[in-house]
């Protein structure tokens, strides 16, 4: 009964938390001497099978340190994922299942 | 005081976006500053009027901010794929799942006419 | 700051001129509508704008105290909404006339025989 | 629960009695019913005749009211206003029946309803379909606003309704040729807006109102300035363009052109003149006559209109084109009585306008049936209408004659007033230019008569002109003759809209 | 107060100006949404600040009304990139 | 006389319709009208005869200095006897000359003929100028229609509108002069015109005044250089040119000449000028009537060269000049047009008019012989023939005046043409022999011999029997142009006299000129040079090259490259603005300088920056997206400075402009190649640059001046008190000014139309596409109701916070864009509902219906109406302007959404 509310404070919480850490991370990026990055777009299994759910976890990657959501593929199982540091995109994709996607199964269910 | 502080800080990301839009190297990228420390900027800079409001406004504020969150990564995500279909240079690139799934043109004819002045 | 302005608002009519002095329709087309954003900013420097407070009376009191110029902005506000439908009415003149000659020159508007008019020599003809 | 209805009690009415309230509504009646008619006919368009029908009854009920209002405007006592809102004058928007604005609504209402009685046949279901009537009611409640409004931007606004709604009529077909002629007219109206507008933003700016009359009186208390001074000539300018006056006037021929009949018509008839009057106000009225540094730059553009004009009429072979630099030239004359800066320069202007109004929308329509009797709009593809259409010869006998200054048409005494007051003024150039433009234009008009009507039109059949058509053109050819015959009305109408113009800031 | 607030609005418009710099500069039409995007954000944070300067909410509801109508601009932004090669269809 | 006028014009109207009925009698009805006025005339003998001047007058036009105002003297009294009397006897020829003729086309030209006389007989009445004008107009109008009467003959139309062109131009001379005459002596009196001679040659207009009326005279008259249109006027129905090109309109210029005399004369050119252009009309004339080839063209140079005598006789000083204008004036009237009847009658009979190819025709048209031998010898001035008298009152006036020898000479060898002339006209075709048999289709009737036989002999009779006319007529005449009484003798024989001698050699020349014409005509004929340098030519060469110049500078004016056109435009705004600055000579007022704020300083100039980039940028979509900063910085100046309604209004439409106009540039190249040469854009920079400074200017000025704001204070203040809004903007908008606002809305309406119906034709959607995006197209629902109620909450607080109908309206057309864009324009259409111009039309009829409740409680249109919750009730206030904004809000939706479906979908094809 309270899984519901709760995973959305918490997928809320981690949400607003990661903007702040984002948006920190993009500023050092930015405000470097020189600018350093490692570009790169990966695809991330989705789980979620509802419509809003994907459309949900495709927004909050986007708004992620790093990382911009560019494509759903059609049959809503993959993620195709711009990242800002891709050269790890293993832990990356790891992180936002583990963070986003949880919550958005446990809403979804 | 927190009012003027949290403005500041807000317009602080706002330049913040704004350098990182012109310092990153590819549209892309600069998708990335502009969502991100855009969108924190503007909250924090919202957030300080309100309180400088005395709340008055505040559901003004917070709809705004809201509805910024909302939609940016809707946009962003809109503009990336699009980017990225119109072929745009990315710089850098070291993968690139997406390629077996969206054709990408080898340089978009908006580019070729586009960098002009 | 009002000079600033007035210079401002003749830069931009000044700029929009130059493009409409262009040949290509839709440049025209924008230069037109970035001529009446100039004027707008002319009729804003015609106004009274020595107070930034909005033209919104507080709650409680009855008359409007230190403000910009109401009647200016009003007026503004009409030429906004005058000039954007005018933008977008010639800009859909504009594309029906690519479809119909594909051609985006000014000099190429005359260049058309022009046919006689149908309906009246076919009265009932559709 | 008690619900009051209210006025806002600080409203002040100007007058009270039931002879106001008449005035009231016959203020606003050649504006309002129009643009309900307006939204009445765009509702029902796919109608094509319940449209048509809408439009004939505004029409027709436009024009009793104008009568009625042009007997108030003459009467004497109190000149009918009504501030919209019931706010007080100088401060809300406001019509009034002063002249020479009531005289010209009357002549838009007759022009208006004589198109729609020709376009019963001229006028097809697809065009109406597409707006035909809305658009021309619209046009008309543009009309009557600018020549009633008692306010500057007001007038501006009205404009604008003016310029889209003939837009829309010049694109009723689609056709590339009037594609071309949109694109046109559609970057020349708004560069006319664009310089009245910042015309408006300059005197808003000195005097902060924009009440005609207590512009009048402002502007006439204070001596020129810097920004008067560029106001005047950015208002002169842009409604030059409006009306069609040299060198400002390139556009018009071909957009003309390119509209279908009868919105042609009403064009020629009422759209270039109500940029005139427009001119007439700002410069007679607003400005007064006494603001000389406006007055040898519009005897320059008069002449020049008039010569340019009538000239470049002489060689068109396209009909449309031949009456559209008519229209333009005629315009001169109304410049040339204007630039006198003379209450009889004013009064020949006034006098011209009403005459040049209806003979214009009567040409047009006369083109427009000798095409639907020829199906040629060009001189060389027509012929025979005066053996197979003789009472057709004769409607159109009258414009053509008045337009060349003819006596006893209307034109004649047009013509004359104009001269009349050049040398009265001191400029008998001006007068010698009229002449000779004169000339030209009946140099113009004979060789259009005997093309049209006497030359005969080898291997085809010349069809029968439609009784609606005829009828359209009668109800302007009766007004022509009556204008010639018994001048004496149009001419007070005149010399009292002179005076009411001088009469404006004080 | 106030006085804060305008020193607040000068990095407001060098941001303004480095977004304006991307969308003239380009080079990709893309560089140019993005940089539209940065605009909106920066002009809701003039709205901010104007609101405490001339201490009245009601540009809170400016502020309110350009997150809404950006949005649409920069998707029509995007649909414009990506119709432009033929690529949506 | 009005009486008569008036009978005349109606009678013109009515009478004519008899020839739809009657054959060949016709000629006599309608004649009934000319000679039932004639004798009417008559009635007036008593009156003139005793030097009286009747006058009659009716106010008409006092405006316009327009009075009826007749005046019958000795002079016009002649005029109107021989218009009247001449008419009659060419109705009646003329129902015998168009026997042929469709009846539509007999009774068309009697009432052109009839019409034609009583506008002769108003220009002879009239006293006042612009009434003569009228009549004078009139005659040269009918003188067209009957030129070009067979209008399928391309020489008769050519014929006629030469002829209009020159008597019109003559005419409008006659405008100019009467407008002179009018400003120097303040009336427009013909009589009065004598008295203030003096006062009229002394004004600056004197020379213009008689050089106007001399133009207008030779015109109608057809004297040298304006000669050449008459004898091509011939191309008339032969009744016609009797009547109009012979015997009357053609010697209005004699009468108009006649009365300003006095004024001509009191210059010292006057006379002089009259004299030569006579002398000269003489002798091209004659030279002219021996080349001539047809009977026709012959009489009519004839009659040409006989006006030069009547003008030279006007040019002539003393009494008897003009006695002898008056008796010729007479004698040519009655004899020439006899003369032109027998033209015409041979014409009709034999089918040609060359006069070498006639002969023998006295045997087959006999009556036709004898009138024209009786007013061939009247026109040679054979005694006793009327003819004869006026010749040696001619040569009297020659030798009684002042002048030289030279006129004399001329119209003794004039004379002797004409007596040449009238020998040939009447031998070669009636008694000469053939070249070869002229067959003869039509047999003379009655109504075709005898009205030439009745002139004939009138002109014998008179000179017989001069006491009546002489005392009726002559004598007033005389005395009426003259000024006062003079002395008239009309007998046949006055003696032996010079004149008479005079007449002896004249008749002398004739004969041998009869004797040889054959080889003087064909010397003439073989002469090219005298075609060459005729003035016809040069006229027609004249017009063509007026043509020509018309296309060129149509051409070059309209060369329909819209480029030019502004440029032209733009130079002329400037240079206007200039010209009026430098006659205003006002110095600028400079403003107080206030603080510069530099964040808003910067913004504006990025405003600038954006400007200049859309200028610099040649792909368009960059143009686009600069103009849009430009829209942008504007907006937020606007903010900045205390208007947030501006600035959410100018946020919207940028935003709607991008949905909008990226649809255009789907449709079309992005590439602006660049259309000016480097040259044609520098000259376009300055003029933006010379046109930006000009407003800077102005607008610097402007704020020198202050800013009062009268009206914007009292918005302030009643704003809320009497408008019920703490939203000042929004009051104006719906209250104040709603009247502005109710035009503005249909102007959105009126483009609504406009866009439906040019993007509504293509009925042809686009290939349903996917969804553009997953997240956007599952948000887009959500989103669409979100902008919704925004957009109702929009509309509904603006009446105190900013927003409002407008910005309402728009704010829901975004909302139906995000549909359009998630899913396609087909479901956003689907989930309208409703067509847009629907809404478009209700919007406007409820905003237009919104002023009508105040109207009918008794108000202005457009006086809004509050309903106010009791106390303690929680309900908002009620007003109308709430209909209203409701009726703007739903205008501005239906007409965005009329062109965002119909652009994006323009753009997705
Ligand atoms: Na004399
Ligand atoms: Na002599």
């Amino acid at each position: 009964m309270m899984r519901k509310p709760l995973a959305l404070v918490a997928l809320l919480a981690s949400f607003v938390a990661d903007l702040l850490l984002s948006s920190f991370a993009v500023a050092r990026v930015v405000l470097a001497p020189t600018i350093r990055t490692h570009p790169a777009i990966v695809a991330m299994p989705v789980e979620v099978r509802t419509p809003w759910a994907v459309a949900l976890l495709a927004c909050f990657t986007s708004l992620t340190p790093g990382s911009t959501c560019l494509h759903v593929s059609d049959d809503r199982k993959r993620l195709y994922l711009h990242l800002l540091d891709g050269r790890n995109p293993e832990a990356s994709i790891a992180k936002f299942r583990r963070v986003y996607e949880r919550h958005l199964l446990e809403l979804e269910r | 005081m927190i009012a003027t502080l949290l403005m500041a800080l807000g317009v602080l990301f706002l330049l913040i976006a704004a350098i990182g839009v012109i310092r990153l190297p590819d549209a892309l990228q600069r998708m990335h500053s502009a969502t991100k420390a855009g969108t924190l900027g503007t909250a924090l800079t919202v957030a300080g009027a309100v309180l400088a409001l005395r709340g008055e406004g505040v559901g003004s504020g917070a709809l705004a901010v809201l509805f910024l969150l909302v939609t940016l990564p809707i946009g962003a995500q809109l503009l990336g794929r699009a980017a990225y279909r119109s072929g745009t240079t990315l710089k850098g690139i070291e993968q690139d799942a997406l390629a077996d799934d969206q054709e990408r043109p080898g340089t978009s004819s908006v580019d070729r006419a586009g960098g002009d002045i | 700051m009002t000079i600033l302005y007035a210079f401002c608002a003749a830069a931009i009519m000044g700029a929009a001129l130059y493009m409409i002095l262009s040949r290509n329709l839709v440049r025209i087309l924008l230069g037109l509508a970035l001529l009446s954003t100039g004027v707008n900013v002319m009729l804003f420097v015609a106004g009274d704008f020595g107070s930034r407070q909005p033209p919104l009376i507080r709650a409680g009191e009855k008359a409007l105290g230190e403000a910009a110029d109401p009647l200016a902005q009003a007026l503004i506000l009409t030429a906004i909404v005058i000039g954007f439908a005018l933008t977008v009415v010639l800009a859909t003149i504009v594309v029906t006339g690519w479809r119909s000659s594909g051609s985006l020159d000014a000099r190429d508007l005359d260049a058309a025989e022009q046919p006689d008019d149908p309906e009246i020599r076919e009265p009932h003809a559709d | 629960m008690r619900a009051i209805w209210t006025r806002p009690s600080s409203r002040t009415i100007r007058r009270s009695g039931s002879r106001t309230l008449t005035d009231a509504w016959l203020l606003i009646l050649p504006v309002g019913l129009p643009m309900l008619g307006a939204g009445v006919a765009a509702l029902l368009r796919r109608r094509a005749g319940v449209a048509e029908a809408v439009s004939l009854v505004v029409h027709g009920i436009v024009l009793v009211g104008a009568m009625m209002l042009l007997g108030r405007a003459t009467q004497d006592g109190p000149l009918a206003l009504t501030v919209f809102g019931g706010w007080p004058a100088a401060i809300g928007v406001g019509f009034s029946a002063r002249l020479p604005g009531a005289g010209l609504v009357l002549v838009s209402a007759l022009i208006a309803f004589a198109g729609a009685v020709f376009g019963h046949a001229a006028i097809g279901p697809r065009r109406r379909r597409a707006g035909y009537d809305a658009l021309m009611l619209a046009l008309l409640a543009a009309v009557n606003g600018a020549f009633l409004t008692t306010d500057l931007f007001n007038l501006y606004v009205w404009f604008e309704l003016a310029l889209l709604a003939a837009l829309g009529l010049v694109t009723l077909d689609r056709r590339q040729a009037q594609i071309g002629g949109a694109i046109r007219y559609a970057a020349f109206g708004m560069l006319g807006a664009t310089a009245i507008l910042a015309g408006i933003a300059l005197i808003y700016g000195v005097t902060g109102t924009l009440d005609l009359v207590t512009l009048a009186r402002v502007l006439g208390d204070e001596g020129p300035s810097v920004a008067t001074a560029t106001a005047a000539a950015l208002l002169v300018g842009g409604l030059a363009l409006k009306s069609g006056l040299v060198p400002f006037h390139v556009w018009l021929p071909s957009s003309y052109a390119a509209a279908p009949l009868p919105a042609a018509a009403v064009f020629a008839g009422l759209l270039t003149k109500m940029g005139f009057y427009a001119l007439l106000v700002v410069v007679a009225g607003v400005f007064g006559l006494g603001a000389t540094f406006l007055t040898p730059a519009l005897r320059v553009i008069a002449a020049a209109t008039m010569l340019l004009c009538a000239l470049s009429a002489l060689a068109q072979t396209d009909m449309r084109r031949l009456i559209g630099y008519h229209v333009v030239a005629q315009v001169g004359y109304m410049a040339a009585g204007l630039s006198m800066a003379t209450p009889a320069g004013v009064d020949a202007a006034v006098f011209y306008m009403v005459h040049s109004m209806i003979v214009q929308a009567n040409l047009f329509f006369g083109l427009g049936a000798i095409h639907r009797a020829t199906g040629s709009w060009n001189l060389r593809g027509t012929g025979g209408m005066i053996r197979s259409n003789p009472l057709f010869a004769f409607l159109f006998a009258v414009p053509m004659l008045s337009l060349a200054g003819i006596p006893p048409l209307s034109g004649f005494w047009a013509k004359l007033l104009v001269v009349r007051a050049a040398f009265a003024g001191g400029a008998a150039w001006l007068a010698v230019a009229a002449l000779v433009a004169a000339l030209l234009t009946i140099v113009s008009v004979a060789s259009l008569w005997s093309e049209a009507c006497w030359k005969s039109l080898k291997g085809r059949r010349v069809r029968r002109v439609p009784w609606s058509m005829l009828a359209g053109m009668a109800i302007l050819s009766g007004a022509t003759l009556a204008i010639g015959l018994l001048p004496e009305r149009v001419a007070i109408v005149a010399k009292l809209s002179a005076a009411a113009l001088a009469r404006m800031g004080s | 107060m106030t006085g804060i607030v305008d020193w607040l609005e000068l990095p407001l418009v060098a941001a303004l100006a480095l977004a304006g710099w991307r969308m003239v500069r380009g080079p990709s039409a893309a560089d140019r949404f993005v940089a539209f995007d940065m605009l909106t954000a920066v002009a809701v944070g003039f709205a901010a600040l104007t609101a405490v300067s001339t201490g009245r909410a009601a540009f809170l509801d400016v502020a309110l009304g350009l997150a809404l109508v950006n949005f649409v601009a920069t998707a029509a932004f995007a649909l414009f990139l990506e119709r432009n090669d033929g690529a949506g269809e | 006389m009005f009486v008569l006028l008036l009978v005349a014009l109606l009678g013109s109207c009515i009478v004519p319709l008899s020839a739809r009925y009657v054959g060949k009698g016709a000629g006599f009805i309608v004649a009934l009208l000319p000679f039932g006025l004639a004798a009417a005339f008559v009635a007036y003998a008593p009156v003139v005869e005793r030097g009286w001047v009747r006058g009659e007058g009716i106010a008409w036009a006092p405006s316009l200095g327009l009075d009826l105002t007749l005046r019958l003297d000795g002079f016009s009294f002649l005029f109107c006897l021989l218009i009247t009397g001449i008419g009659g006897l060419v109705a009646v020829y003329a129902g015998g000359y168009l026997t042929d003729k469709p009846r539509a086309e007999r009774s068309r030209f009697f009432t052109l003929i009839l019409l034609f006389m009583t506008a002769m007989l108003g220009t002879v009445l009239a006293d006042n100028m612009l009434l003569l004008i009228v009549f004078w107009e009139a005659t040269s109008i009918l003188s067209f229609l009957l030129i070009g009467f067979d209008s399928r003959s391309a020489r008769s139309r050519r014929a006629a509108i030469m002829a209009l062109q020159v008597t019109a131009g003559g005419g409008l001379a006659l405008v100019a002069a009467a407008a002179m005459i009018a400003q120097v002596t303040g009336n427009w009196s013909l009589a009065a015109v004598a008295g203030n001679a003096p006062q009229i040659v002394a004004s600056p207009y004197g020379v213009p005044i008689i050089l106007c009326v001399m133009i207008a005279a030779f015109t109608k008259s057809a004297q040298f250089p304006f000669h050449f249109w008459l004898p091509n006027a011939m191309q008339a129905p032969t009744p016609a040119s009797a009547f109009l090109h012979s015997a009357t309109m053609v010697k209005l210029g004699i009468y108009l000449l006649a009365r300003f005399e006095p004024v001509i004369a009191a210059t010292w050119w006057g006379r002089t000028t009259l004299i030569t252009v006579a002398c000269v009309t003489m002798a091209v004339a004659s030279v002219q009537a021996l080349r001539a080839e047809s009977f026709k063209s012959a009489l009519a140079y004839s009659t040409m060269a006989s006006l030069g005598i009547l003008v030279l006789l006007v040019g002539l000083d003393g009494p008897a000049a003009t006695v002898a204008m008056i008796g010729f004036l007479l004698a040519h009237a009655i004899y020439k047009a006899a003369l032109f009847f027998c033209a015409g009658s041979v014409l009709h009979a034999t089918g040609t008019g060359t006069l070498r190819s006639l002969g023998g025709l006295a045997r087959k048209l006999p009556m036709t012989a004898i009138a024209c031998t009786g007013a061939s010898l009247s026109m040679a001035g054979i005694p006793p023939f009327l003819g004869f008298i006026s010749k040696e009152f001619l040569f009297e006036a020659q030798l009684e005046s002042s002048w030289e020898l030279i006129p004399l000479a001329i119209a003794v060898l004039v004379n002797a043409v004409m007596v040449g002339v009238a020998g040939v006209v009447t031998l070669r075709p009636f008694f000469l022999k053939p070249v070869k048999p002229v067959k003869v289709e039509h047999p003379e009737s009655v109504s075709l011999f005898m009205p030439p036989l009745l002139l004939a002999l009138a002109g014998l009779t008179i000179s017989l029997d001069p006491d009546w006319i002489t005392r009726v007529a002559i004598r007033p005449a005389v005395a009426a142009v003259y000024g006062r009484a003079v002395p008239v003798d009309v007998s046949v024989w006055h003696g032996w006299t010079p004149m008479l001698g005079l007449s002896l050699i004249v008749v002398a020349i004739g004969a041998a000129i009869v004797r040889w014409w054959r080889s003087i005509h064909a010397f003439l004929r073989d002469a090219y040079l005298i075609e060459e340098i005729g003035l016809e030519r040069l006229w027609e060469t004249t017009v063509r090259g007026l043509l020509r110049v018309s296309a060129a500078v149509t051409g070059w004016v309209e060369h329909g490259d819209l480029r030019r056109y502004v440029v032209t435009t733009a130079v002329a705004l400037v240079a206007l603005v200039l010209w009026s600055l430098a006659v205003a000579g006002a110095a600028i007022r400079w403003p107080v300088v206030d603080a510069l704020r530099p964040a808003e300083a910067l913004v504006a100039l990025i405003g600038v920056g954006g400007a200049v980039a859309a200028v610099r940028a040649r792909n368009l979509l960059t143009t686009m997206v600069a103009v849009g900063i430009t829209g942008f910085a504007v907006a937020i100046t606007f903010m900045v400075n205390g208007a947030p309604d501006l600035a959410i209004t100018q946020f919207t439409v940028e935003a709607l402009l991008v949905v909008l106009l990226t649809a255009l540039l789907l449709a079309v190249p992005l590439d602006a190649a660049r259309s000016r040469r480097p040259r044609q854009r520098a000259g376009d920079a300055a003029i933006a640059t010379a046109f930006a400074a000009v407003m800077f200017v102005a607008m610097v000025d402007m704020t020198g001046a202050g800013h009062p704001t009268p009206a914007a204070d009292w918005f302030g203040r009643m704003s809320y008190v009497a408008g019920k809004g703490l939203n000042v903007v929004n009051v104006i908008l719906v209250d104040f000014r709603g009247f502005d606002t109710l035009g503005e809305t249909t102007v959105i309406a009126v483009a609504a139309l406009l866009g439906a119906s040019l993007l509504g034709a293509r009925k042809t959607e686009p290939q349903p596409r996917r969804a553009v995006h997953y997240s956007f197209a599952a948000a887009s629902g959500p989103l669409f109701w979100l902008l919704i109620v925004a957009s109702v909450l929009i509309l509904w607080r603006g009446h105190d916070q900013p927003g409002g109908g407008f910005v309402g309206g728009l704010v829901a057309a975004l909302a139906f864009a995000v549909f359009a864009l998630a899913r396609g324009v087909r479901s956003a259409e689907t989930r309208l509902r409703a067509r847009p111009t629907t809404l478009v039309a209700i919007g406007l009829l409820l905003a237009v219906l919104s002023g009508l409740p105040g109207m009918i409680a008794g108000g202005p249109f457009l006086s809004q109406l509050w309903w106010e919750p009791p106390a303690g009730v929680p309900l908002p206030k009620l007003g109308t302007t709430i209909a209203f904004d409701l009726g703007v809000f739903l205008v501005v939706l239906g007409a965005v959404l009329t062109f965002l479906f119909g652009l994006r979908r323009e753009g997705a094809r």
